[in-house]
């Protein structure tokens, strides 16, 4: 572990009971966040790229593996203490600005919970103090605190859930398909206050998404995720010049871009699971350039630098 | 160049086969009336393939169903006419008279396939249903048209698959259902209401390619209702681009995306994060649609429009031609407005045009 | 779906025996004046009275009770009843009475369903139009004012109008009538608000936009979509509403004097005759857990989603 | 377009100065959860004349008992005063017994409204916090599920009927009948609505800044139940009532020297044909307090559900 970690996940994995049969949603996933990169795991629905984001913030059960935050344990049996610590370190944005604020609270209430759960304030002076700055900081008006949620549109709601986040002074953000449920024209505004945010207070993030276009945009290094395994980790540039697994092969041609040019010629390229043959060498982490991790066998992997 | 036209008249390459003319539309929630079509107009020619693009709010959606005769109970058409095969829609009162339409003629798809079909009927028979409906055919010959269909929409065991229940399908092969009931009949128009915004990725890949191979096959009209404009790059003919309940900019794709004139749409393309330039701010819209519950006046963009003119705070713009198949609806066309810069990333697609194979509309 | 049933199977068995210990246990706590005949008690004295007890097998360790109970209960016997037919075995009583109930129970259901179903369905396509007005106001008569009132009125008036009877004559048709009508009007409200709640349901969700967007009539999506699919609902419950409503009702038995099982446990409270209340008490609760039993059977086959939920335990 | 361009000056042709916080304000709309139910709830008139009359008959009620002097329970020996028709001195006229019914009436109406009020408060109180629980502590899935489904499976009717003969007759004993199966059905519907709240991205989100269990529940939890539990209570009072009319029937109710309206009705029946005004009073009334409980219930289970609201 570099000592620019600030985030590490080791051989993590995640299972769910459905009825009696076992589900794993993660297997054996590891990598490293380090200190004010943005991190992207990239995947489908159900790969278990939202698992990931849960586990870290203890949401969901963890049944294998660890987590570390700057070098301490936070998966499993932790003391309180290092809980409160990660609640105030670690915050988590969410993807459906309509589910993830409490319609029955004030806009005042959602954004000071997290202040109230730690007594973060002197008085009330302050925590008002603290909230006005929180909703100025995301682009929003002071006076929005006294209303309630369904008085805003996706865009706005959006920004009062990062706010709720940003209140607590975190270091790193979980952000879950944060701009995913919005409307085009507010994607953006969302994308400049991350990437305004990563710069100014020197935020990193774990960035959980499934379109690849807007994760090149904003992301350092970028981990693709199949049905509960990394394939591939690369930097954002490396991955798109260089995708060496058939999954993120697929995946990149099967994104639409907005330029009927490319559009016009594209090809999508499919990806069947059943390509793989590991029953004589089985896949392994290899590192096959620097810094570009891929999930499979040597005689694959020479297939894959051809293609 | 041209001046403001009355009759919005988008090109006379073919004549249309399904036209919004003006067309109002409102809603009455709770003794208050939502406006949520304010006097769109456009235009779908037969085996074309016409995107609708537009935020959600923007009445894309109303407009499609209005169509069909779908609007929501507490909905109707204020004015304005449908014209579809020489017949004004928007006049129709009884349901006999949509019923010979819906389905047969007009058919549509909807946005989640996990919900379009019927959970306790297996697909085959939801299929069929329509199929004997509207071609007369009986049981036997319908079900072999249904397995023939099925097998058109890349189902493959179209025999079992007829039997199997909506649960026992995943997203996709649901959607490619729903398809093969829309299309079954071989409709002339099929409106597709983001069709495949619930779906994975690779999945809507399939899907589209899926709805384009059937379109030339069978020379539909496609209407595509979407948001996402990487999937109106792939998909689409013409683009109609839509913000609060009005159509503002109409025209061939590579206009709308090369050469864009309004500034909503020029906000729409540069702030996408695929064509910004990675560590610069994006181009962002600042805050929120309107309400359309208010009434409007001028450019309903305006507010959040930071090239916006005096103007288009007093007067709604009118429509301006750009070229025969490209309409405009922004002040910044008039002869006495300034010279308005358009934002970077709109130059550099502009660029993208002169450098290109070369389109219809260029700039003067 | 068979490993489904089996469950299913175990559960209600459970719960039968639990109703079976409940009802039990619970009897042993009545007052023991419903083990006399009132001449009995009244002549016994104390000692008389425990002696008689004693014998019956009532002052018994109650797990000895409980076996003897489960013996007798194994062999049909449920005792016999006491104050009201002296000596009768209670299975005798029941049987004479049943049909009565069954008759009126079974006629009845006919018509609930039929006419309950049809304003159902009224109301739904005819939502806030004057159907659905006025079946709300009759729905909410009789599910708001109890029913003894609104019974005990028609029997009064209606009685009194047509010139009909009263109560209940075996051989006069005409002294069916009411005690049919009242039977059926609290099923049929029942089944129409119930039918007509799961139809606009169901109205809005997507796939019946999709069935309309194909081009059906407005009429065969609401028969072949909206109904077909509120009724799965409902089917549920159609087993338990049978079952009990052929057992016989308390109230409309005892105000007709109609010699059925529910005018029979009225009796048997107000004259505390305890083998009988236990009898009847434990026919009306498994009769209910049955019910219950087989409305989930009937989902299995009317819902093609519950297998796959049963066959990975999710069902209960 | 409809009117000439050519009236707009030039000098209109002016970019125009750009206010970023207007843009914020542009789509927002005024929205509170509990005014928009109010407000769709007393848009009806039959709703707001029918809250009307509970609060009438309500403090009517238990006012009169405090204020008038006569006991419902006095008996005339004159005989010329038994069964005497409404009229001056005795609004609903006498009973068999020279009672005053009207008098009786309220006290009745008095007990019949602790009686459903008691129920209420009883099932759903236990309800909610059996289905709290249920829904929060996975461990006790299994029991409480297990519980429903042998409460459920047994007619309710039986259930009653054999609680109420088992213990002697009185207020609590149908109060414990009633409660003892009432509260289930509540806490399993609670405990549906609190797993899915559970699950909900905004309680995930309130997991994720440390939110502590009880201001889980108060906040983020209780706010979304109250109205439904709101009516559940208005529903469970006429059904209470309903069902003391019936125990009494049965001869299992209160006892005949308490004053309630399961009594009066029971009573009345009996002289029904000789004296109707007998039933017919209370009865009146019996069914204006179930029957506007009912209404106004079902009318704000549909007023606060924010489907109905703008």
């Amino acid at each position: 572990m570099s000592g620019g970690d600030i985030l590490s996940v080791k051989n993590l994995c995640v299972d769910y009971a459905v009825g009696r049969k076992k589900f794993s949603a993660v297997r054996d996933v590891s990598f490293e966040v380090r200190r004010g990169e943005t991190f992207s795991i990239v995947g489908e629905s159900g790969s278990g790229k939202t698992t990931i984001g849960r586990a870290i913030l203890r949401v969901a059960p963890v049944t294998g593996g660890e987590i570390r935050l700057l070098g301490e344990r936070i998966s499993g049996k932790i003391p309180a203490e290092r809980e409160r610590a990660l609640r105030q370190k670690v915050q988590m944005i969410f993807q459906d600005p309509m589910a993830s604020l409490n319609e029955r609270a004030k806009i005042d209430y959602i954004v000071s919970e997290g202040l109230l759960n730690f007594g973060l304030f002197k008085d009330e002076a302050e925590r008002r103090a603290k909230v006005e700055r929180a909703l100025r900081e995301v682009g929003l008006l002071p006076e929005f605190a006294s209303r309630f949620p369904h008085e805003f549109s996706g865009g706005q709601r959006q920004r009062i859930g990062i706010a709720r986040a940003l209140v607590m002074e975190p270091e790193l953000l979980v952000a879950d398909e944060p701009i995913s449920a919005l409307d085009v024209s507010i994607r953006a505004q969302v994308i400049n206050l991350l990437n305004r945010l990563k710069k100014d207070r020197g935020l990193t993030y774990v960035f959980i998404a499934h379109d690849l276009s807007v994760v090149r945009f904003i992301s350092d290094r970028i981990a693709v995720i199949y049905r509960g395994r990394i394939v591939e980790l690369a930097g954002a540039e490396e991955l798109f010049a260089k995708p060496l697994h058939p999954y993120t092969r697929a995946l990149l041609s099967a994104v639409p871009v907005p330029d009927p040019e490319i559009e016009s010629v594209r090809q999508v390229v499919p990806y069947d699971p059943a390509m793989h043959d590991y029953s004589r060498s089985p896949a392994r982490w290899i590192e096959a350039e620097k810094e570009h991790f891929v999930l499979g066998n040597d005689e694959e992997l020479a297939l894959w630098r051809k293609a | 160049m041209s001046g403001a036209t009355k009759a919005p008249a988008p090109g006379a390459a073919a004549p249309a086969l399904l036209e919004a003319r003006d067309l109002s539309i409102s809603f009455s929630l709770r003794g208050r009336r939502l406006n949520a079509v304010r006097g769109a107009s456009l235009s779908l020619r037969a085996g074309e393939t016409l995107a609708v693009v537009g935020e959600s709010g923007s009445g894309k959606s109303v407009l499609a169903k209005s169509f069909l005769g779908m609007l929501d109970k507490n909905g109707r058409v204020d004015s304005g006419s449908i014209l579809f095969g020489g017949e004004d829609l928007a006049r129709y009162t009884k349901e006999r008279q949509w019923l010979a339409l819906r389905g047969k003629r007009i058919a549509m798809i909807f946005q989640d396939p996990m919900t379009a079909l019927n959970p306790l009927k297996t697909v085959g028979e939801q299929i069929r249903e329509s199929a004997a409906l509207h071609r007369g055919l009986d049981r036997k010959a319908s079900r072999l048209a249904v397995l023939e269909t099925l097998d058109r929409v890349g189902i493959s065991d179209p025999e079992g698959r007829y039997r199997q229940y909506p649960h026992e399908f995943s997203g996709g092969m649901r959607q490619r259902a729903v398809i093969a009931a829309a299309v079954a009949c071989r409709p002339e128009v099929l409106i597709c209401d983001e069709p495949t915004t619930a779906l994975d990725v690779t999945v809507q890949a399939q899907i589209l390619d899926l709805i384009k191979s059937l379109q030339r096959d069978f020379g539909m009209g496609v209407l595509f209702i979407t948001h996402d404009l990487g999937v109106v790059a792939k998909v689409a003919d013409r683009v109609a681009v839509m913000y609060a309940g009005q159509v503002i900019e109409e025209g061939l794709v590579r206009e709308v995306f090369y050469d864009p004139r309004c500034p909503y749409t020029w906000a729409l393309l540069a702030s996408l994060p695929q064509l910004g330039v990675k560590g610069e701010e994006l181009y962002s819209i600042k805050g929120t649609p309107p309400s359309l519950f208010k009434q409007i006046k001028g450019d309903a963009f305006a507010p959040r429009n930071p090239r916006a003119l005096l103007v288009d705070y007093e007067e709604e713009p009118p429509v301006f031609d750009v070229s025969p198949t490209h309409r405009a609806k922004t002040w910044l066309l008039d002869p006495r407005a300034p010279r308005v810069e358009a934002p970077d990333t709109i130059e550099r697609l502009r660029a993208r045009l002169a450098a290109g194979s070369g389109g219809t509309g260029g700039r003067p | 779906m068979g490993s489904y049933i089996l469950k299913r199977l175990g559960q209600s068995l459970f719960t039968v025996v639990i109703v079976v210990i409940s009802v039990f246990m619970l009897l042993r706590l009545m007052p023991t004046t419903g083990y006399f005949t009132r001449e009995d008690y009244v002549n016994l004295d104390e000692t008389a009275r425990t002696a008689y007890l004693r014998n019956l097998g009532v002052l018994d360790n109650p797990v000895v009770q409980f076996g003897r109970f489960m013996g007798g209960l194994a062999k049909g016997d449920l005792g016999r009843s006491i104050s009201i037919y002296p000596r009768t075995p209670v299975t005798a009583v029941i049987a004479e009475k049943a049909p009565y109930s069954i008759y009126f129970g079974l006629v009845s259901i006919v018509l609930s369903m039929a006419v309950g179903l049809g304003l159902g369905v009224s109301m739904a396509r005819h939502k806030d139009g004057f159907a659905d007005g006025a079946g709300t106001v009759y729905v909410t008569i009789v599910r708001a004012i109890p029913s003894l009132i609104w019974l005990f009125l028609i029997q009064q008036w209606v009685s009194g109008v047509m010139g009909w009877p009263m109560v209940f004559y075996s051989d006069r048709p005409v002294s069916w009538i009411l005690p049919l009508v009242s039977f059926s009007l609290s099923g049929i409200a029942w089944y129409a608000i119930w039918l007509r709640r799961f139809m606009v349901d169901e109205e809005n969700r997507d796939y019946v936009k999709f069935a309309t967007s194909k081009g059906l009539s407005k009429k065969r999506v609401m028969r072949s979509h909206v109904l077909r699919n509120a009724l799965v609902p409902l089917v549920q419950y159609f087993p338990q509403q049978i079952l009990l409503t052929i057992a016989g009702s308390l109230l409309i038995e005892s105000i007709y004097s109609i010699p059925g099982m529910g005018g029979l446990l009225v009796n048997a409270i107000r004259q505390q005759d305890n083998p009988l209340v236990q009898a009847l008490v434990l026919l009306y609760a498994v009769l209910g857990v049955l019910g219950v039993f087989l409305g989930d059977l009937l989902m299995v086959f009317v819902d093609p989603r519950i297998k796959l939920e049963g066959s990975s335990g999710k069902a209960a | 377009m409809r009117r000439e361009p050519t009236r707009l000056g030039p000098e209109l042709f002016r970019p125009a100065p750009f206010d970023e916080a207007a843009a914020e304000l542009t789509g927002y709309a005024r929205y509170s959860y509990w005014r928009s139910t109010f407000r769709t709830f007393l848009k009806s008139p039959v709703s707001i004349f029918l809250l009307a009359l509970i609060v009438v008959l309500v403090a009517a009620s238990f006012a009169y008992p405090i204020l008038s002097p006569t006991d419902p329970n006095k008996v005339e020996l004159e005989t010329s005063l038994w069964n005497a028709k409404p009229g001056a001195g005795h609004p609903f006229g006498t009973d068999g017994l020279g009672r005053d019914i009207w008098a009786r009436t309220w006290h009745g109406t008095r007990t019949s409204m602790l009686l459903g009020i008691v129920i209420a408060v009883l099932d759903v109180g236990v309800g909610m916090i059996a289905g709290a629980l249920w829904g929060y502590v996975r461990r006790l899935d299994r029991f409480m599920t297990e519980l429903y489904n042998v409460l459920n499976n047994i007619p309710q009717t039986v259930f009653l009927i054999l609680l109420t003969y088992i213990m002697r007759p009185g207020f609590w004993t149908i109060v414990t009948a009633l409660c003892s199966t009432g509260w289930i059905g509540i806490a399993r519907f609670v405990r549906n609505k609190v797993i899915t709240i559970r699950d909900a991205e905004y309680n995930v989100a309130s997991r994720c800044l440390g939110t502590p269990l009880h201001r889980m529940i108060s906040r983020n939890v209780l706010p979304y139940l109250v109205s439904i539990l709101i009516m559940e209570a208005a529903l469970t009072i006429p059904y209470s009532i309903g069902s003391e009319v019936f125990l009494g029937f049965i001869g299992l109710g209160l006892p005949i020297e308490t004053v309630s309206l399961g009594n009066l009705v029971n009573l009345g029946k009996n002289n029904f044909m000789l004296y109707p005004y007998q039933l017919a009073w209370p009865t009146l009334v019996l069914a204006a307090i179930t029957v506007s409980f009912y209404i106004v219930g079902n009318r704000f289970a549909d007023a606060s559900d924010p489907r109905n609201h703008v």
